[in-house]
């Protein structure tokens, strides 16, 4: 057998993964494998516990996402109590919603997935970290991305309890109104994150659009998958990241279908593979075909760009503007370009302010009526949110004392995996040949998948951790040829 | 005492008040009531002193059953100290069977100063169903200290607390009459 | 140890802990079962120990001085003792321990002979857990604390519950010593069952005659409170510091004023008694307003408010008003309370009788001629419903009587103690009645029990008078005749064991022997003075041979009956025992204090305030502007509810700490 | 002087600890001038080989967050520890085991049943399995194994300071990184928080009754609580009597009941236990149905008192009770010779 590259770990994303690379006698890449080897098990021990705590449980999940998690959770006891929160109780959910948003997109663009671009994908490691972005940009930038991100966490520490790990989300509602002076913090906080918003797209535009090697590397054939697009739409299939319907566009950008999210098992399946603790994800109404792309591939995308390709535009102004800037530039929707995520990362973060501002003017947002006391018996719950990563899905059923009994749950990355396994293979192949394997090179492999952001950690609900990376060249005879460490 | 080479023999802790179940624990010694050696009894003022923590402990240090015993209510010397230990052993009773120990390894019993074959029958039967039900098989592991993190299993003087290494070796005089002799 | 994880104390003041294993051999007690000398050597393998010895008798004057030669060798600063229960001899090596130059609270014991070797068949067995035992002992006086023995001081005053031949004996010994004393009763005269009774055994002299001056004496005493018709509420504090609240019901006679010369009752408008009179057992009826007896005392009439015209309609000339010189009737009475601090109390609340009811086999209730032996004690009594004269309800005086012992007594179905007095009441009874009006008396007996000075000799004189025993338990009586000469009288049947046949003997009149029991109330009575009882009810004395007069709370004596059966020179010698240990306590000024008792880390306190509602005796104060909970140790009485409650350890127990508990806990598993 | 090395590390955690740090925020800027970050893969793109390649006990400082699953978080937590002078277990999972801890209440195998055959989304019923070895057509794929149980830091590596908390309030990282960089350390094995319980800090605690007693005990979505009055006098189980202060009481102010992430104070060796005890003893009936009932009312005990310190229970997991072995006597594990 030939030899093989591994890759262990990726760095700059939250969870573990590894990229295992086969070639053949030629040299030539045979196949690569994305390998998720964790494991946590949630839904099991979520068993026994009260349904109530789920939204505190399932939020340690993922501490880089976990208001995700905790309105996931929050949503789905909505459902199970059969209980309507009050008006106030929605829009404050939405609101600090948003600001989460925008304060985790900031941090993917500016200390993750952004470098790659802002410092550049060949730059020397060392300064492929937030520190690189702020000797790029300048300090001030770095300041303002640092202040931004603190003042929103800020805001939801004091709306929800705590930033890392909310505490406030109960059926019915929420633990606490938002007082008149947090509405006007909050209507600060959204107008400066709106500013910052534009200026992050400009530095997008300055940074990357005015770079031809980088619209080229974002645009190359390496990088693009025609796949299904799956993303939440509000009424007027505009995106929505706390509510709404669940909406699928084919490769071609038609709509395959929308549902609501209690039907998701009839349109979501999980497929298992044995050489990782990953499931993947796939449309039921097309069918598993293994991992390829095109409209008779269950494989379909969520996250940003999806997001995007899944909608008919933006919520808002600002936004909507930017979302039409980005498909023009990129030929029109929708999007296949998987690096083109980081843009749409940067369209969505406006409107997460944007509609953040808006809240924060909505009349009832300081009412003190914000809980409903659940009346019946709990039975089974489903609900649905966008995370910054994509879908996700929490369904649990209880007994009749509301202890959890049965928790499925359905992660951003998990429904992005197997596209992400294609990106892997396809940038692999494009990229690797021979063993002459190089850092900027097997950085290039990382961005195939560091465009999506994605979160192993949640997707296998596992324990991430971070692997050494190690490539191994071995010939045909299976010695050593080479090795890089690239820890 | 490794039991791979015996029969298994269950060991079972005793918290028993001084004012009533120990006291009739003495006064089945004194009518010479004979019971299985299985059962170590501590002694505390009242049933109410029992932490849930000693029980624990207890299951961590090797038991495989915990007895607790009282006055009857109504009894107790300290008024109410043995209802305060009912609150909390009908909790703890719950907890544990969530954590997949036995029902029959924990017991609650009011046995007054004047039920010294009581002391011998309880002791008997839970001797009989701990018997029974087999070894507790915990997973092996270090357990945490008061006021210091963990200490290795079996390390002897750790329990001398703040003495601990200064042990000095038993001498181990072995006389014996004392110093009648001299 | 970290952020004082551990009593800061927990440290011998001389460095680290040198432990001495002292096993006792308890003649054969021990090492008839027990391998000692495996124990010892045992013992001397455990972290920490640097003695290891065993002695035939630990106890001993020799056995304590082992002990204490070693510490003054500085070979030991902590001691475990093998040996018996800690119950029984804990403080004894304390004392030597102390005696031998360091803290008596560097002490534990090991109970290797009631829980080890008493109770365990077999000797391998037995020496394996006696090990054990030892091993937590070890383990936990390792982190025994430096105690000093606290002392509070003892208020001089004495308060005796009960105004019996006991309690009147106890109150003037203690009010001749010049103690004052609090007496209360809850009739309205002192002299409880013996001023009931005509003769005592076995002297035959007269009840009255001896105590009548005693219960004067106690009037007229300057040091005696007496307060009669009354009872105690609540009792609050501990031991050299009691605080009494006590209950005095209405008379509406005021006792200052009344003279006992009962002038009131003869200008009474009931011309004669029309209610049960309640001394004389029923068997005569007094007025509404009355004097149990002429020596009651006090001497001092009282109205019965349910029986009364005036409390009934308020419509009544109230001639007793008129009748009195001294304007002593107020019908406004009511309840009224006094609050005492004394430094001791002792309990002489008596006994009641059997109630003959519960065995209708014997009739009693069912034919008017079967009598309990109180109500013939009152029919003997001069002063009694028939000035002495022996007249069944008929006027009729009866030709043969017939005496049952042991009723209730003895008796799986009801007591199971000999009530200790029946045999020898019913020989008096026996005697009296031939004395009186010289009828056959018939004594059932199932043994006869007469241990005591000139028992015997009495039991001889009253055989000798002719008096008929039948050995064996009485089946029933009847009213059916079986045979002409049976008509008109009661039948007892019982089996004579003696000569093995069932006999039916006819009578005139049957005397039950009562036994002794429990007062009623004796639960709530325990409860109220935190003093425990055996299941059938009698007060649980501290030690049944070394304390028989102290309770398990200190500063709680028992005197009398209120403790298990007793005749009246038992009751008086107890009661003197009693006064005695009471005056020890007060003379010595102080109480050692319960050294276990609870404390809080102040530093480790959050102010949660778990414990302070938990402390039963409500010793642990919060303090508002600190956010810290406090327990008064002097209050405290060590029982460690909230240290077991205290969710983060800060609070703890001397001597019971969360430390010691768990080191004791792991070395009864450690090693074997 | 030249700046000390520190190192930051996740193990088995959810990435929150290491988020809790980039919240220093500006601080961050401070803290990488006073200190020499010699290793932090979620945010730097240094490597394990430097770190193999520094003298033992080089590193000043290492901060390990997350609890201990796999071979490979086991050999990580070696190597810091032999490399540093110092090894702080860096919030609730280290410390405690945290709540992915609460995996030690099922087995491995039921995990692995529910994910790939159970779950009602999983559509290969046919019951395929991630295996530790697959043979692909290019060769041989391998997955780590994860263990049944999941532990504490110090209960693979010794530990000198734990940071309580999930995760760790920011004032206390910052007061422990300062601490470091000034020598000022307490006693190893020292909790680097107030050793005092959340009712110090929380201004509710001066509403709670001396004489509280609760009749019936209510969960969080069964009433709307009075912002100002103890949750636990609501009847809400409340455990900051049970936890450590130092987090500010965020929960509680939010109208949360505490769930005890802070951990247990130094004189405790097992939160759950003593927590129990504190919330019994408030059960206001006294006879046993009575109490029966009122305690039935707390639902999923070990869930609610050991939701982040199962592993470093006194009974560390649930007592699996496979048929076999766990009856008959002979090889109990728990016994020592």
């Amino acid at each position: 057998m030939g030899s093989e590259i591994l890759i262990d770990p990726i760095t700059r994303l939250e969870g573990h993964g590894r990229i295992h690379i086969f070639l053949d006698d030629d040299g030539e890449v045979d196949r690569a494998y994305l390998q998720i080897p964790e494991l946590r098990g949630f839904e099991t021990f979520a068993r026994g516990r009260r349904a109530e705590d789920m939204p505190q449980i399932t939020s340690r999940i993922c501490g880089v996402c976990p208001m995700a998690h905790h309105m996931a959770g929050t949503k789905t006891l909505d459902d199970l109590y059969h209980v309507d929160p009050p008006p106030a109780a929605t829009k404050v959910r939405e609101m600090v919603y948003d600001a989460f948003m925008v304060e985790d997109h900031a941090l993917h663009f500016f200390f993750l997935g952004g470098p790659d671009f802002v410092v550049g994908p060949s730059a020397p490691k060392a300064e492929r970290n937030v520190l690189g972005v702020i000797g790029k940009v300048g300090l001030e930038v770095g300041k303002e991305v640092i202040g931004v991100r603190k003042e929103l966490r800020g805001l939801i520490s004091d709306a929800a309890g705590k930033v890392i790990h909310p505490v406030f989300g109960l059926p019915g509602g929420i633990s606490q109104p938002v007082s008149p002076e947090l509405r006007d913090r909050f209507a600060a906080g959204a107008a400066r994150a709106v500013e910052f918003g534009k200026f992050a797209l400009q530095v997008f535009r300055d940074v990357v659009l005015s770079n031809r090697e980088y619209v080229d590397l974002v645009t190359s054939e390496a990088y693009t998958h025609r796949t299904y697009y799956l993303g939440l739409v509000d009424e007027r299939n505009r995106v929505n990241y706390y509510d709404g319907r669940l909406r699928v566009v084919d490769p071609d950008g038609a709509e395959l279908v929308t549902f609501p999210a209690r039907e998701y098992l009839d349109h979501v399946a999980e497929h298992v593979e044995p050489w990782s603790y990953l499931k993947f994800c796939y449309l039921r109404d097309v069918g598993w075909k293994g991992f390829t792309d095109g409209v008779d591939s269950g494989v379909f995308a969520v996250a940003p760009l999806a997001r995007l390709n899944a909608s008919e535009g933006m919520s808002t102004p600002v936004a909507q503007e930017a979302y039409e800037e980005l498909c023009s530039t990129l030929g029109g929707k929708p999007v296949h370009y998987t690096l083109a995520t980081h843009w749409a990362r940067l369209v969505e973060l406006v409107n997460a302010a944007e509609r953040m501002a808006e809240l924060a003017a909505d009349p009832d947002i300081t009412s003190p009526e914000v809980r409903r006391i659940p009346t019946e018996t709990p039975t089974e719950g489903i609900g649905v949110v966008e995370a910054p990563r994509g879908t996700l899905i929490h369904h649990y059923a209880t007994d009749e004392r509301g202890l959890i009994t049965q928790a499925n749950l359905i992660v951003a990355t998990q429904n992005n995996a197997a596209r992400i396994a294609l990106s892997v293979d396809k940038a692999a192949k494009a990229l690797v040949h021979g063993a002459e394997v190089d850092e900027a090179l097997l950085n290039r492999v990382e961005m195939a998948f560091r465009a999506y952001d994605p979160c192993f950690g949640c997707a296998t609900h596992a324990l991430p951790g971070q692997m050494p990376l190690i490539v191994e060249v071995r010939d045909p005879s299976g010695t050593l040829v080479r090795e890089l460490r690239r820890d | 005492m490794s039991e791979t080479d015996r029969p298994f023999e269950p060991r079972i802790v005793a918290f028993f008040c001084t004012w009533c179940t120990y006291t009739a624990a003495d006064l089945a010694g004194i009518s010479r009531m004979q019971y299985a050696p299985n059962v170590r009894a501590i002694r505390l003022m009242c049933s109410g002193r029992v932490d849930p923590q000693f029980v624990l402990a207890a299951f961590r240090d090797g038991a495989d059953g915990v007895l607790i015993g009282g006055c009857h209510p109504g009894d107790c010397h300290y008024q109410e100290g043995n209802v305060n230990a009912l609150r909390r052993f009908e909790l703890l009773r719950r907890m544990l069977r969530d954590f997949g120990i036995e029902e029959g390894r924990v017991r609650l019993e009011w046995i007054s100063a004047a039920e010294g074959d009581k002391v011998q029958r309880v002791c008997n039967e839970m001797t009989e169903r701990v018997r029974a039900l087999g070894p507790l098989r915990l997973e092996p592991g270090p357990r945490r200290r008061v006021g210091v993190g963990v200490v290795p299993v079996g390390a002897a003087e750790a329990a001398a607390g703040p003495a601990a290494g200064e042990a000095s070796e038993p001498v181990g005089v072995l006389e014996t009459e004392g110093r009648e002799a001299r | 140890m970290p952020e004082g994880g551990l009593n800061p104390k927990a440290v011998s003041t001389d460095g680290g802990p040198r432990i001495g294993v002292y096993v006792c051999h308890c003649g054969l007690n021990i090492a008839g079962k027990v391998d000692v000398k495996a124990v010892v050597e045992f013992a001397a393998s455990l972290p920490h120990v640097t003695v290891a010895r065993d002695y035939k008798f630990m106890c001993s004057d020799p056995g304590q001085e082992l002990i204490q030669q070693d510490l003054r060798d500085g070979l030991v600063n902590r001691v475990v003792v093998a040996s018996c229960s800690p119950l029984m001899h804990e403080a004894t090596f304390r004392r030597a321990t102390a005696a031998g130059g360091e803290s008596p609270s560097h002490v534990q014991m090991a109970s290797i002979r009631e829980h080890v070797s008493w109770v365990t068949a077999d000797g391998d067995d037995a020496t394996e857990k006696a090990k054990a035992l030892v091993a937590g002992a070890v383990r936990r006086v390792a982190l025994h604390e430096v105690l000093e023995p606290r002392q509070s001081p003892v208020r001089p005053d004495v308060m005796v519950v009960g105004g019996g031949i006991a309690g009147i004996h106890a109150a003037l010994t203690l009010a001749d010593a010049g103690k004052h004393v609090y007496l209360v009763e809850r009739e309205t005269t002192i002299g409880g069952h013996m001023a009931k009774f005509d003769k005592t055994f076995p002297t035959l002299d007269c009840a009255a005659c001896i105590l009548t001056p005693k219960m004067s004496a106690v009037r007229t005493h300057p040091n005696i409170t007496l307060w009669t018709y009354s009872d105690v509420v609540s009792v609050e504090g501990y031991a050299g510091d009691f605080r009494v609240r006590v209950r005095h019901r209405p008379r509406y006679v005021r006792e200052d004023l009344c003279t006992g010369c009962l002038a009131c009752i003869d200008a009474c408008v009931h011309k004669q008694g029309k209610f049960e009179d309640e001394w004389n057992e029923g068997l005569s009826k007094r007025k509404p307003i009355y004097i149990p007896f002429p020596q009651a005392t006090p001497p001092v009439v009282v109205v019965d408010r349910e029986a009364c015209i005036w409390f009934k309609t308020g419509k009544c000339p109230r001639t007793c008003v008129d009748a009195c010189e001294r304007d002593a009737f107020d019908f406004e009475q009511t309840e009224t309370f006094d609050e005492v601090e004394v430094g001791a109390i002792i309990l002489a609340t008596g006994y009641r009788t059997f109630d003959a009811s519960r065995m209708p086999e014997y009739g009693y209730g069912l034919y008017p001629n079967v009598y309990t032996s109180l109500e013939v004690e009152r029919l003997l009594n001069a002063a009694g419903p028939t000035n002495g004269e022996i007249v069944l309800r008929d006027g009729s005086r009866p030709r043969t009587v017939g005496i049952i012992h042991c009723v209730g007594s003895r008796d799986a179905k009801h007591n199971l103690w000999c009530s200790k007095v029946c045999c020898m009441y019913s020989l008096k009874l026996a005697h009296m009645v031939k004395e009186r009006i010289g009828a056959e008396v018939y004594n059932f007996y199932i043994d006869m029990r007469t241990p005591g000075k000139g028992y015997e000799e009495f039991y001889d004189k009253v055989l000798r008078e002719g008096v008929h025993m039948v050995r064996g338990r009485v089946a029933g009586v009847t009213d059916e005749a079986a045979s002409p000469e049976e008509e008109g009288h009661l039948v007892i049947r019982a089996e004579d064991t003696l000569i093995g046949s069932v006999r039916r003997i006819p009578v005139d009149m049957v005397i039950l022997a009562v036994g002794i029991e429990p007062q009623p109330d004796a639960q709530e009575v325990r409860r109220l003075f935190n003093v425990s009882c055996g299941s059938e009810g009698f007060f649980t004395e501290r030690h049944p041979k070394l304390a028989p007069v102290s309770t398990f709370t200190d500063g709680i004596f028992l005197a009398g009956a209120c403790q298990g059966p007793k005749d009246i020179p038992d009751s008086v010698a107890q009661a003197g025992a009693a006064a005695a240990e009471a005056l020890a306590m007060i003379d010595r000024g102080h109480v050692t204090l319960e050294s276990s008792t609870a404390f809080i880390d102040d530093a480790a306190c959050s102010g949660c305030k778990t414990c302070v509602g938990l402390c039963p005796f409500g010793a642990i104060a919060f303090d508002e502007d600190r956010k810290k909970a406090a327990v008064n140790e002097v209050v405290c009485k060590g029982c460690g509810i909230c240290v077991g409650a205290c969710p983060s350890g800060a609070a703890q127990q001397h001597l019971f700490t969360d430390a010691q508990i768990l080191s004791e806990i792991e070395g009864v598993l450690e090693y074997v | 002087m030249t700046k000390p090395k520190v190192a930051f590390y996740w193990c088995a955690s959810c990435g929150g600890c290491e988020e809790a740090v980039v919240d220093l925020a500006e601080d961050v800027l401070a803290v990488v001038d006073a200190v020499d970050i010699a290793f932090w893969p979620v945010a730097l793109d240094f490597k394990v080989s430097d770190v193999e390649a520094l003298a033992d006990g080089e590193l000043a400082a290492s901060f390990v967050n997350g609890a201990i699953r796999t071979s490979e978080q086991r050999e990580m937590a070696e190597l810091l520890r032999r490399k540093s002078a110092v090894v702080v277990a860096f919030g609730a999972c280290a410390w405690l085991g945290g709540i992915p801890g609460l995996a030690n209440l099922s087995s491995r195998e039921s995990i692995l049943e529910f994910v790939y055959r159970g779950s009602p989304s999983t559509s290969d019923g046919d019951g395929v399995r991630p295996q530790e070895e697959t043979d692909v057509p290019e060769g041989r794929l391998r997955l780590p194994h994860f263990d049944e149980t999941v532990r504490t830091l110090d209960q693979v590596v010794d530990v000198d300071y734990y940071l309580p908390g999930c995760p760790p309030p920011v004032d206390l990282i910052r007061s422990a990184v300062t601490a470091l960089v000034e020598g000022r350390l307490p006693e190893k094995g020292s909790v680097l928080a107030p050793d005092v319980a959340l009712c110090a800090e929380c201004p509710r605690a001066q509403t709670k009754p001396t004489d509280l007693k609760v009749t019936q005990f209510r969960r969080p979505h069964e009433v709307i609580a009075d912002p100002e009055t103890c949750l636990l006098a609501q009847g809400l189980v409340c455990l900051g009597p049970a936890t450590r202060s130092g987090c500010g009481a965020p929960c509680t102010a939010a109208n949360m009941p505490c769930t005890g992430c802070m951990g247990p104070t130094s004189r405790v060796i097992d939160y759950g236990a003593k927590a129990l005890s504190a919330i019994a003893s408030l059960v206001a009936p006294s006879d046993e149905e009575a109490v029966g009932e009122a305690v039935d009312r707390l639902v999923d005990p070990v869930g609610t008192f050991y939701r982040y310190s199962l592993p470093a229970s006194l009974l560390h997991r649930r007592v699996e009770r496979d048929a076999a072995g766990s009856r008959g006597g002979g090889q109990g594990w728990a016994r020592r010779s």
